[in-house]
């Protein structure tokens, strides 16, 4: 807001400093300390830096990208992280293996049921610990529906970036009922604090079991509804078709997993590729597209929607009865060892790498979040395409900050 | 002030430019550059040791005198014209399009169909501080945030008012004892309603922003000052 | 605390006998792999391959680990894609950096770790060169613990602000218990500042269970056999 | 210097606005006490009054427009109204309904709230320009109103280059908005212009081109000769006699109030708010109302190029003469003649009737005291005489059902343009200039030529379209 140099000529805006409204300036004030950062913090003439968030209308969060652009057309971009950091793998490490279970659950604020299980399930590794098969099954069940939340709010989100401003007030319907189920079930309507090291929670009860009910009597039809004010719109599917095109050798490279991953026909699913919880035993399949655009994101979406509405069925099937808890010792010492799991999140290969030494507390805990290595794809999808487009592109890789930014 | 360490570009430049050997910093040594984290971009606003000139009473907070005899001879007639500019800006406050972390969802929850914060003209949500009317804090501030979130603060136009909602954002909540979040922001930004929860139901935050609606109306046209620390305003 | 426990070593669960009816699960290891892997890299392990649960577990130390990694990633025989996770470690003496690999031809995760990184000054190659995704993980490691990757074009930090000094995971960084401090106050986030090995002062650092009492921490120097990742060899 | 300044800064808003007009009420009492003894004010009040009798056309321009720039505050905030409502409706929300009845009330609350706010400029913008940007935008909007005809008889000005002026003026906004991304020294802001210009740039040419048709069918520029010649039947409306341009000056209009799916200059999700970023207070406000008042001049436009005007879409005197009225009904009646009846007419129908209406009432609803139901009944009787005078001016005065048809047809078309906003995503930037020059300066072109080919052919046959 002061001592800012005035400019009056369009002949280079490069040297136009950000005005307040941005609420940093996109040049930083030292000197550049590695060569990509003196390579993109140097402009050509006609090129000038935008800079997009922290608080912008559609970084989902607390992103910051600073652009580079010539004209409309983005030459570079540079994600600046860590406005959301908030130290969660120190304060494991100080806390105990439960105490894990809470600071994990805001990562992925979304679908909060899937963070809050890193430490159960290494938990459970290194104790060789066999989990109650109705345990398992009520993880699956919370897992799936958790995934329908967070598809449905991807999809309003895709819209909402894109100007349209009605789905994703029906994605959100479709998220607070499903919410407002689990927290018949756990108690809490975002950070269900529900999984346990040898169990769940609590045993499914009558509110929740009348509201699921409720609920899959019309889920597919109102999925179909609400995605066909988006499937059938012209500006939409002009907009994201053959936007973004991520290529197999590009995503893996990039260590990309979940839809973006699978929009290119890499068929990666961890919940096949290396089966964990009682997912052997149900019957779905792993969509795939082969266009990888940001439109083939959004209909694998639409189908991993539907899969999950199979999975959820099956479940409530073959739920069987039993005890939801392992016998567990007051104060879980776990013994010493190494243990990675992974799963999958909505947004990919959820994965965390737990080491104990014999004490109550995790010596190390490490949190891999899929959307932390989607969001690089960035870097690659964007340059080219309009600034219009880059919010296109970030909505339809989906990431979460508060699991970027652990 | 600024110290360029030794291994950064500078310092030993035209090294060779191949993948493999380019210059990277020691560990040992760390990077030490001026702090731009903590100075936000108005010197003398908060923590500047300059009194504020955002505001346009800081004539008055020079003087202490708070808000008494603002108005001098018209006393009666700008004072009922402020309750009815007062009755005016409670009954259409537009929020910040800001969220921080996960207490964001609950709000755009509770502005979306199911609890629908438009019946109370709390709506739409100003993508642009300088049309907004409240500052909507939800989620954990972190140290890296905060800086920003202050300079946000000081671009809305006057009146503006704060709700923090979270319990993050109250006290610093589950993650107090980070390194890396604030322990509440009324640290470092005045704050006018605290939600607590983690997160607070949607309805929580529309029954805090009804509070902020009655604070409006009894505050009489005299906004409270602008002082950094809690501040639990009376009445409320 | 005597000798550590051996990582490698399958421990029989300590709840076999009142966990749960079901027979204990049967760990699910790919013999053909680590047999395939010792044949590949009998030469630069630092120690047999091991195997535990679904994962196996090779160390090499930072002078192989390119040509083992570009082996596993290029080689028909392993054709390990798919980079799942890069982790630093620190083992209160040593620091360490962890890859989880994926491969369509094993049912087993693969863990290579790269051990024996000295404290003052970790330096080891980067793997970016295979995974161009790993450079973000990279800054993480370079944040978090001061690990230098050596061809990584882009070694910033990417949590903390520029300007902060020290490595917040390591295991000399200690949590304050009492979070009166606050930036909002002026005060720089609470830190123990990074003390290298040959700087005077040594710090308190916890490699044995602690319960956040003194009796848990010892001096570095003291213990270290006690914890289960050094595992007697430090260093190649 | 701080004498003045420090006693002003401590007055509140409020204060600065009444301390002035106090001064000014001294002050004009003074100059007229003063003119009427020195006997200027009787001189020049004399002048006054025979120049403006010289040239009663200016005086009407004037009046005219001061009534359309104030009436078009009304216009905004119906607007927004309609807007809240309509796309909490399509979102399946309730939407504002705590101020005024059904929440009428909202839109003005939040007009008036801006006006209160605190008006910013920020360091390093271009401050004439800055401050100039909101009065050029909003002026060329008002401005264009001024050649809608309304009604028969009810207009701003009757040109005869009407739809020239309305697309001369209307360009002129294009330079507001240019002006302020400019000035406002922010880089979202400078975006937000540049699109802004290329965009209403380029959509300002099949705008034009599409009302030629029009223009070669009436052989007049003047709208209201336009107007009058769709009379009749709705049939006649050009809407069927041009609908290739009816489409095509719909979508163009739509791009020229930035509406979505064309509104990229204040395009939230990309650039925050456009060349509005920076701008707070009643300057924002007026960028608001702006965008409100062009949404209402284009769907005006539209209803009066192609949706007949005024007239009404079937002919209603046959009804009305089966019913037996035949209009204009002239009312052959002389107040003067009841005499001293009058008076009595005057001072005691109202009364009785109020007096019956409140007997009534009371009766039938006991639960209500005397009191309540005399001013249901003072408000019943209202009613029905205020409703007996509209009736009666609608049969009577052409005007009036004139400006019901119009302020239906354009109602019509706005609740269409919200819908739209509520319901489509917004186009990138090169998918608008390329539908704009791609499609819609073709499909103009090809209009206007099928348009002369028709008129010469039926010139031939002796018949015209």
């Amino acid at each position: 807001m002061t001592g800012e140099p005035r400019v009056r000529s369009l002949d280079d805006p490069s040297i136009m400093v950000d005005s307040p409204a941005t609420i940093i300036d996109a040049v930083p004030p030292y000197p550049p300390r590695t060569e990509r950062e003196a390579e993109f913090y140097s402009l050509k003439d006609g090129e000038m830096f935008v800079n997009l968030g922290p608080q912008h209308p559609s970084t989902h969060g607390v992103l910051r990208v600073v652009i580079k652009i010539d004209g409309e057309q983005v030459v570079d971009l540079d994600p600046v992280l860590g406005y959301l950091h908030r130290g969660v793998e120190k304060i494991c490490e100080n806390g105990d293996w439960h105490h894990a279970i809470s600071n994990c659950d805001p990562l992925e604020y979304i679908a909060s049921m899937f963070s809050e299980a890193m430490p159960v399930l290494v938990a459970e590794k290194l104790l060789d610990l066999e989990v109650p098969r109705r345990a398992d099954y009520i993880r699956v069940l919370a897992w799936e529906l958790n995934r329908i939340s967070s598809h449905a709010l991807f999809i309003g989100w895709l819209a909402l970036d894109l100007g349209g401003i009605t789905p994703i007030l029906y994605g959100f319907i479709e998220r607070d009922e499903i919410v407002e189920m689990l927290a018949a079930l756990t108690g809490q309507k975002l950070l269900f604090n529900y999984l346990r090291i040898g169990g769940v929670n609590g045993d499914l009860n009558h509110e929740f079991l009348s509201r699921l009910g409720d609920w899959m009597s019309r889920a597919g039809k109102r999925i179909e509804e609400s995605s066909k004010l988006m499937n059938e719109n012209e500006i939409f599917v002009g907009r994201t078709r053959g936007l973004g095109v991520l290529t197999r050798e590009a995503a893996l490279r990039t260590c990309v997993t979940g839809p973006p991953l699978r929009a290119t026909g890499i068929p990666y699913d961890v919940r096949r590729a290396h089966p964990y919880s009682v997912y052997p035993e149900l019957e779905f399949d792993i969509p795939t597209r082969t266009e990888g655009d940001s439109y083939a994101r959004y209909l694998l979406h639409l189908d991993e929607i539907r899969e999950s509405i199979r999975i959820i069925d099956q479940v409530l099937h073959q739920m069987p009865d039993g005890p939801v808890m392992a016998k567990l010792p007051r104060l879980l010492r776990v013994p010493p060892g190494r243990a990675w799991v992974a799963f999958e999140s909505p947004r990919g290969q959820y994965g965390a790498y737990g080491i104990s030494d014999g004490s109550d507390q995790p010596f190390r805990f490490r949190i891999h979040d899929p959307s932390y290595f989607t969001l690089q794809a960035v870097g690659q999808l964007v340059p080219g395409h309009l600034v219009a487009d880059t919010m296109a592109i970030m909505a339809s890789l989906d990431p979460i900050m508060g699991g970027i930014d652990k | 002030m600024e110290v360029t360490p030794p291994g950064t570009p500078e310092a030993d430049a035209g090294t060779g430019t191949a993948v493999l050997d380019a210059p990277v910093p020691t560990g040992a040594s760390p990077i030490i550059v001026p702090n731009t984290q903590w100075l936000s971009a108005d010197q003398t606003a908060y923590n500047g040791g300059k009194p504020p000139t955002i505001t346009h009473l800081a004539e008055l907070e020079l003087e202490e005198k708070g808000d008494n005899g603002r108005w001098g001879m018209l006393d009666v007639v700008p004072t009922t014209a402020d309750y009815l500019l007062d009755y005016l800006r409670m009954n259409s406050l537009w929020p910040l399009l800001s969220g921080l972390a996960c207490c964001a969802m609950e709000m755009m929850s509770a502005a979306t169909s199911v609890n629908d914060m438009d019946r109370f003209n709390m709506f739409p949500f100003r993508a642009s501080p300088r049309q907004a009317d409240v500052l909507i804090v939800a989620g954990t501030l972190s140290t890296k945030m905060a800086g920003p979130l202050i300079r946000l603060w000081e671009q809305m136009p006057e009146p503006k008012w704060c709700v923090a909602m979270g319990d993050c954002t109250c006290s610093g909540g589950r993650y107090k004892r980070s390194y890396a979040t604030v322990q509440g922001i009324d640290r470092v930004m005045p704050v006018d309603v605290y939600v607590p929860g983690c997160p607070p139901r949607p309805e929580g935050l529309i029954y805090g922003m009804l509070k902020l609606q009655q604070l409006i109306l009894e505050r009489r046209g005299q906004w409270a000052d602008r002082r950094v620390g809690p501040t639990v305003p009376a009445g409320v | 605390m005597g000798s550590g426990p051996t990582v490698g070593s399958d421990r029989p669960s300590l709840l076999a006998s009142d966990a749960s009816p079901v027979p204990e699960r049967i760990p699910v290891t790919d013999i053909a792999l680590q047999r395939r892997l010792t044949e590949r890299f009998s030469t630069q392990l630092l120690t047999a391959v091991s195997a535990r649960h679904d994962t196996t577990e090779i160390i090499v130390g930072p002078g192989e680990l390119v040509s083992v990694m570009s082996a596993l990633h290029d080689d028909a025989e392993f054709r390990f894609e798919l980079l799942a996770d890069l982790a630093g470690v620190d083992t209160g003496v040593v620091l360490q950096v962890v890859y989880h690999l994926w491969s369509p031809l094993s049912p087993d995760w693969l863990r290579v770790i790269c051990d024996g990184l000295p404290r003052d000054d970790p330096r080891l190659p980067s793997v970016t060169f295979l995974w161009n995704g790993a450079e973000w993980a990279e800054r993480e490691a370079y944040d978090m613990f001061g690990l230098i990757f050596e061809g990584n074009r882009d070694l910033r930090r990417i949590y903390m602000p520029p300007d902060y000094q020290s490595f917040p995971l390591r295991k000399d960084f200690l949590m304050p218990d009492d979070a009166s401090r606050s930036p909002g106050q002026g005060v720089r986030p609470i830190e123990v500042a990074f003390q290298t090995a040959e700087s005077g002062r040594v710090p308190l650092m916890r490699v044995s269970p602690g319960t956040g009492s003194l009796a848990g921490w010892t001096r570095p120097g003291e213990v270290g056999a006690g914890d289960p990742d050094s595992g007697g060899q430090v260093g190649p | 210097m701080s004498v003045v300044s420090r006693p002003w800064s401590r007055l509140s808003l409020a204060g600065k606005i009444i301390l002035p007009l106090i001064a000014v009420f001294v002050a004009l009492n003074l100059v007229i006490v003063l003119g009427w003894v020195s006997g200027i004010l009787p001189w020049l009040v004399q002048a006054i009054l025979d120049a403006l009798g010289d040239n009663v056309g200016i005086l009407r321009f004037l009046i005219a427009a001061t009534i359309i720039l104030v009436i078009t505050v009304p216009v905004a905030f119906m607007n927004i109204f309609f807007e809240m409502k309509l796309i909490a409706f399509v979102n399946l929300r309730v939407g504002p309904n705590r101020i005024g009845p059904w929440g009428t009330l909202a839109s003005v609350v939040h007009g008036l709230k801006v006006l209160a706010k605190e008006d910013f400029t920020p360091t390093g913008a271009d401050v004439p320009a800055f401050t100039l940007a909101p009065a050029v935008v909003y002026l060329a909007a008002v401005m264009t109103l001024l050649v809608v005809p309304f009604a028969p008889g009810l207009y701003g000005y009757d040109m005869d280059i009407g739809l020239l002026y309305f697309f001369a003026v209307g360009g002129v906004g294009v330079v507001g908005l240019m002006m302020a991304g400019w000035s406002s020294y922010n880089k979202y802001s400078l975006l937000g212009g540049l699109r802004a210009a290329a965009s209403l740039i380029s959509y300002e040419l099949p705008l034009i081109l599409s009302v030629m048709g029009i223009v070669m069918i009436t052989g007049t520029l003047n709208l209201n000769q336009i107007v009058t010649a769709q009379e009749g039947s709705f049939l006649d409306w050009f809407l069927f006699r041009q609908p290739l341009g009816a489409l095509i000056f719909f979508i163009a209009a739509t791009a020229e109030a930035s509406r979505t799916p064309f509104d990229l200059t204040e395009a939230d999700s990309e650039i925050v708010a456009g060349f509005a970023t920076e701008y707070s207070g009643m300057r924002f406000g007026f960028f608001f109302f702006a965008e409100y008042v062009n949404m209402f001049i284009l769907s005006a436009m539209t209803a009066v190029l192609f949706l007949g005007g005024w007239n009404a879409p079937f002919d209603i005197d046959p009804l009305l003469s089966a019913v037996g009225i035949t209009t204009p009904v002239s009312v052959a009646f002389d107040p003067a003649s009841l005499g001293v009846g009058l008076l009595w007419l005057v001072l005691l129908a109202p009364a009785l009737i109020i007096g019956l209406l409140t007997a009534v009432i009371w009766m039938l609803k006991s639960s209500w005291s005397i009191v309540v139901s005399l001013v249901v009944a003072f408000l019943l009787f209202n009613v029905i005489v205020v409703g007996a005078l509209v009736t009666f001016a609608a049969i009577d005065l052409e005007w009036v059902i004139g400006l019901f048809w119009f302020i239906g047809k354009t109602v019509a078309l706005i609740l269409f343009f919200v819908l739209m906003r509520a319901t489509l995503p917004r186009v990138r930037i090169d998918q608008l200039m390329g539908f704009a020059w791609k499609w819609l300066v073709p499909a103009a072109l090809l209009n206007i030529f099928v348009t002369a080919g028709a008129i010469v052919i039926l010139d031939q046959m002796g018949k015209t379209l």
